[in-house]
């Protein structure tokens, strides 16, 4: 099957910071792949690349088939590309629905104007927080919510177009229990509708428990690329602390 | 619009009628605050509230009002425009020249033609500044002070440029036209200007409340960048308002010089801080990402009721500064209220 | 034969009151053939840039000064500054007497005050309430004015109302503005009196106002007497808009200042004190000076 | 200070020296464009660099460079102050008065004991400006532009106030004195206000970089709750650094009235404007928690550079205002340039 | 033993929202309580009131015997209250070290003047980040760091006081494994030396390991407050969800 991302030869440098090193990896469509490392080790960086925020130093990125540079985060929303942004990106003077439908309003044509449907997307954002299992109000405005209320926020986000790669730095790391299992729960659903999903996380049982496959950065390279079934938690923890060199 | 969906949260009541929308905002604070101002004013001077002071105050604050209108939208996105003073007077000297090149050149096809021609080319010589703050700010990323800084000294050297500082008079054809649409009254008691106001705060206020272009302007003032990364086009909306509130402060010199009779060279110098004064005490944050039309005209309405009345009550005009400054600071004060008694 | 270099400083380039004068001196200039006119102030009103401008010209070696004074104090200290450095200095428009200035070339303030006041009581004699519209408080010439004025009516039954004069600090659409706030705040006010043209010069905004009391301005129940004597301002005059001016004469300003400097830098001497006069302007003979 | 700990990180390289500290700043391009736009006016005009005009030069920028330095403390902590144009005629108007009153009254126990009780009251009403502008901005959180703007208009109309709106001029017995420690000049060459600058700046740069209070300026405009959950005493510092300001306001106001020999009621009108340019030109942040002593300097050199390079190059006067707004624009343009080198 | 820390009844509203109703416990030195709750639940809220930063609407504390308010977050650090907030409260444009030294930064007399000792506090900040086995350079401006390098910042910064009690609001969100274990073996350490340690999780394996205690918060209401021997991680999710109403 084609790749439907697939990045070569990755560099980022900032000033004296090369946050990535040489980085190729790809990932097919309806995949969950984990992405783990130490803090500092880059991943929030590529990310950032493939959802067209920074450009590369160096290397390519192909998606779908084609393109190889995604220039703004605007360009990578149409190709498909969703993402859960590590610092959530939310307009704190706005409200839960209006984020989640932040440059994809709901519109009600009337003659040559085109006027916001509040009430349909305040449900439809309730919906969505209904299905997550959090305890978010639609109407609330961000700015006054909790660290997992803006966490479920900016997921929910993501289940509102038809997206072809999700990726989600860290969307686990303010939310509850309860909501952690539900979030595990809708990457299934996404791979099982061949949406390929890249998760980054600190938690090794949650990588474990959805990703087919873990990519290990250690200072901005990659260090390990193999299927779940072929590592274990130990050798990952060991690949990112440096205590094992590479796998 | 935020109606709180409560059924399922056990810790979450009613959210009382003051808490919320424009009862809980600055602006109905500053309302409040102006209501007191108004009585003590006629207090003070049985003039105060006859009919032709009030016609005066109305026409005096719309002079004002819709360039506050424009700033309030770039000041919502975060930015600032200080050019708006020197906008004023371009726009007002363009339209103008306009009006007396078209009466030497003898253009004048159809009635009212010229002014048409006049006033098109006087919001357009706006529009191309606010399209320049917008470019070098939304494109280029400058600091917005400091661009239209450079532009309210630009345009206002290119105002004198033109006119060789002597100002000009709008003439020709047209002119008895111009003066009924820019300060004739609407039966005799409304000016129209006033009229112009209530309609451009009307758009805008359906553009900011119930359009995506509006939520796009608040979110760009509240996290830039959460709207860059959510798709939101943040230059495309950054130059819309700079133009935007480059037109309406074209539209008040306008409709200033039409009721001046003329578009002298200093037109409108300094009023750049009044007018932000204006937009800040109605409630415009400039950090960004709060601000609305009603806002905007209750400061316009405030700022010129002191002056006003300050003027009535003969106040040794040597104080009269002193109290409008108090008076402002005074005005912002009550605000604190409501964000003590609203948490 | 030499040439010089003669400088004009108004206190305020936006200004058009300036305007004349520097046509006045471009035009002599362009006559005596010798001398260049350089005409060069601050944008607004302002003491420092001024002087700083001042400054800047005697670095660049102008042969001499003639200067709009905004603030006699300052001007004083960098006139003798420049005088010390060699260059022939006068004052135009608004003095500073206590410097080092050879000569003075303009309206004797206190005079023109007087006269307009004088004027009030030949339009109307009988009497009233009467209130002012300054400039900038800080203009020494315009508190002349205000003097003058009150003197000529002292003793008269003319009586000023508080809060006069109200300072328009140049901003033409504000002393129209005045005008309706003077007459809202004092409704029996029976004369307005600008002590410079600002007003007048929004003709529209000055026939908005008058037209609102035009029954009383037509039977002389409300007196409008105004400083200076613009174009625009005789053609309102010509309609029935105001009763009378008193105008400065800045065009001849202008050239008296460069014949002036020019006789200094001869060598010749010269008055230290040159009024260019006053206008009296009414519908008696605004004809002649329309032309 | 910030020298990295690289020993133990693979993936950090070495800093080259362009890219860290001054070198790195937007006040070091802004330098380099000053550095062009002297060669160019030097070019232009044969005067401009002659001993005397340097030494104008020097006086003019030293006339509002201290109050920059003043206001960039502001801007660091994320505020503003638009006050300082009516600070420094009220501190001139204070001192003057003062020098007066004591001549009246025949006060003068040794030589300099009048010019001393007249600065210390000039700098005192500098002060009291200050801290109504620090205790209502921290204390009562209220809105730094708008407070500003009132006292911008309150303190001006107080200038008016006691003088009836005639300005006055210093005298008395420490007269001379008064003009010596102002507007002398150090070995015949250098401006004493240049002296003062100096003075200010290396105590500004040492309390920025190498005091605690220096760091809590800093964190106060960065992230000001952060400061406050650190313990930081905010408000003292906002109200220090609002204080400072104004009586950096105050003794630019001194130095120019003592060049001037006067204190004119209308003095530094609209200052607030291009003193507020020079330190944003200069590097200053107005979102906060970005700026320095050096960059405010520059910036007023630059300004100063402009405005008589043109009068010199005897650039027609209506145009200068354009330019001036155009190499302002221009000015800050380059430090784009950086922004895209250092990514 | 005597109680360090006492709430009783402490009410919290936000205009219509009740964030805290009528919460009481007490937390003895040296005493590690894990602090557990959906998102919302009003955790956060508690922590503020605690370091100062809101005043509850209703209810008392009493700290250390005594001091029924505490007024600012000022005042708590003068009481001996150390906390890392869930949002870090970092300035962005300082360094780590800068950071972590603001508020009581190490200073040099000379003369009448205090001046900064910029290399003793670099070199104690890489101490205290070599000590959390942390990718962090003591030398970088926060601004431009990684989620987890963030809130190693947070946390070393209250290891430079004489703390008696820490609050501590999901200080390993962002942290990769290998610091989660530092920080728990950080809190062993705090217990030893007698320091109490309110640890705010959603990690259920981090607060079993470490807490002595564990209270569980629903909707602003305590539901459970029971030492960890006596309950299970189901117990407590169970708790959290609502599944279970109290304990
Ligand atoms: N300043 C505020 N204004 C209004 N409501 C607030 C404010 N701060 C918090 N809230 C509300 O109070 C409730 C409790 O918030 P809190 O931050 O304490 O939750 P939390 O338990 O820390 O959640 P999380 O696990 O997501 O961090 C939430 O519903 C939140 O929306
Ligand atoms: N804008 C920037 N400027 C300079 N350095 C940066 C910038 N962004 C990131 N870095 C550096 O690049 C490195 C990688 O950062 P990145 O955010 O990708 O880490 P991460 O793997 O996401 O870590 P975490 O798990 O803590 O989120 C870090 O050392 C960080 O300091
Ligand atoms: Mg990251
Ligand atoms: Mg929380």
């Amino acid at each position: 099957m084609l790749a439907l991302l697939e990045l070569t030869g990755v560099t980022k440098e900032f000033g004296a910071i090369r946050a990535l090193s040489d980085v190729s990896f790809s990932v097919r469509p309806g995949e969950v792949v984990g992405l783990m490392g130490d803090n500092g080790a880059g991943k929030s960086t590529l990310v950032k690349i493939i959802s067209g925020i920074y450009q590369p130093t160096a290397g390519a990125l192909r998606f779908a088939g084609d393109h190889a540079q995604i220039h703004s985060p605007a360009e990578a929303r149409r190709l498909g590309i969703e993402t859960v942004y590590q610092d959530l990106a939310l307009a704190d003077n706005l409200t839960a629905a209006e984020n989640i439908f932040l440059g994809r309003e709901l519109k009600r044509q009337v003659g040559p104007f085109r006027f916001l449907r509040h009430a349909d997307m305040q449900a439809r954002a309730e919906e969505l927080f209904d299905e997550l299992k959090s305890e978010t109000r639609a109407g609330d405005y961000v700015r006054q919510m909790s660290g997992g209320q803006r966490q479920a926020v900016a997921i929910a986000r993501t289940r509102l177009s038809d997206a072809k790669l999700i990726l989600m730095d860290e969307p686990t790391a303010a939310i509850s229990v309860r909501q952690v299992a539900e979030v595990l729960n809708l990457i299934h659903r996404l791979k099982d509708a061949g949406i390929a999903v890249i998760l980054i996380s600190h938690r090794m049982p949650d990588v474990f428990a959805v990703c087919e496959r873990v990519i290990v950065m250690r200072r901005g390279t990659k260090v390990a690329d193999k299927p779940i079934a072929a590592s274990s938690p130990e050798e990952v923890t060991a690949l990112i602390t440096g205590a094992k060199e590479a796998a | 619009m935020s109606q709180v969906h409560t059924s399922s949260f056990t810790n979450v009541g009613r959210t009382r009628f003051w808490q919320r929308g424009f009862l809980a905002s600055q602006s109905a604070y500053v309302l409040a605050a102006l209501v007191v101002l108004i009585v003590v004013m006629s207090l003070l001077s049985p003039n105060f509230m006859t009919g032709g002071n009030i016609s005066n105050i109305t026409r005096n604050f719309s002079f004002i009002a819709i360039a506050t209108l424009g700033i309030t939208l770039v000041i919502i996105t975060g930015g600032i425009d200080l050019s708006v003073g020197s906008t004023i007077a371009l726009s007002a000297t363009i339209t103008s020249l306009t009006m007396n090149a078209l009466n030497t050149a003898q253009f004048y096809p159809f009635p009212g033609s010229a002014l048409a021609v006049a006033l098109v080319a006087g919001l357009l010589a706006a529009a191309a500044v606010g399209l320049f703050n917008g470019l070098a700010i939304a494109k280029l990323k400058l600091s917005p002070f400091v661009t239209t800084l450079g532009t309210l000294s630009m345009v206002r050297g290119l105002v004198y440029v033109t006119t060789q500082g002597r100002g000009t008079f709008p003439a020709g054809p047209d002119k008895e036209l111009f003066l009924a649409v820019t300060a004739g009254k609407l039966f005799d008691v409304v000016p129209v200007s006033f009229l112009y106001l209530v309609i451009c705060a009307a758009v805008m206020w359906v553009a900011l409340n119930h359009t995506a272009w509006g939520k796009h302007v608040f979110a760009i003032g509240s996290n830039e960048n959460a709207g860059r990364l959510t798709g939101v086009n943040v230059d495309r909306v950054k130059i819309q308002v700079y133009v935007l509130c480059s037109v309406a402060a074209g539209i008040n010199g306008i409709i200033i010089s039409g009721w001046l009779g003329s578009a002298p060279a200093n037109l409108a110098t300094a009023y750049e801080l009044t007018i932000i004064a204006a937009a800040v005490i109605g409630g415009a944050n400039l950090a960004g990402g709060v601000g609305g039309a009603a806002g905007a005209i209750i400061g316009c309405v405030l700022i010129e009721v002191i002056r006003n009345g300050l003027v009535l009550a003969r106040v040794d005009p040597y104080w009269q500064q002193t109290l409008v400054g108090a008076i402002i600071v005074a005005a912002v004060l009550v605000d604190r209220l409501r964000s003590s008694r609203n948490g | 034969q030499d040439t010089y270099t003669f400088a004009v400083v108004p206190k305020a380039m936006n200004n058009p009151f300036f305007d004349l004068t520097r046509d006045g001196c471009e035009a002599r200039a362009a006559e005596l053939g010798n001398v260049t006119c350089l005409y060069i102030g601050p944008v607004e009103h302002e003491a420092t840039t001024q002087a700083q401008i001042i400054e800047d010209l005697i670095t660049q070696g102008v042969d001499g000064l003639a200067i709009s004074v905004s603030d006699i104090a300052a001007a004083t200290t960098v006139i003798d500054r420049a005088t010390a450095a060699g260059i022939a200095v006068i004052t135009f428009d608004s003095d500073a007497p206590d410097s080092t200035r050879t000569a003075y070339v303009g309206t004797d303030n206190k005079l023109f005050g007087v006269d307009l006041g004088k004027l009030l009581l030949q339009v109307a004699p009988d009497g009233g309430t009467y209130g002012m519209i300054s400039g900038g408080a800080a203009a020494p010439n315009l508190a002349l004015r205000v003097d003058g004025v009150r003197e000529a009516l002292a003793g008269s039954n003319w009586t000023e109302v508080p809060g006069s004069p109200t300072f328009s600090n140049d901003d033409i659409a504000l002393a129209v503005q005045q005008m309706g706030d003077l007459k809202t705040a004092n409704p029996d006010i029976k004369a307005i009196v600008p002590v410079g043209g600002w007003p007048m010069f929004a003709p529209d905004g000055w026939k908005n106002f008058v037209d609102q009391y035009k029954a009383d301005v037509d039977s002389g129940a409300l007196a409008l007497v105004v400083a200076d004597t613009l174009p625009q301002q005789l053609e309102l005059l010509s309609e029935g808009y105001a009763h009378g001016l008193v105008g400065q004469r800045p065009y001849e300003m202008g050239v008296v200042s460069m014949d002036t400097l020019l006789s200094i830098v001869n060598g010749e001497t010269v008055d230290e004190i040159i009024y260019t006069g006053n206008d009296v302007v009414t519908a008696d003979n605004v004809a002649e000076f329309l032309k």
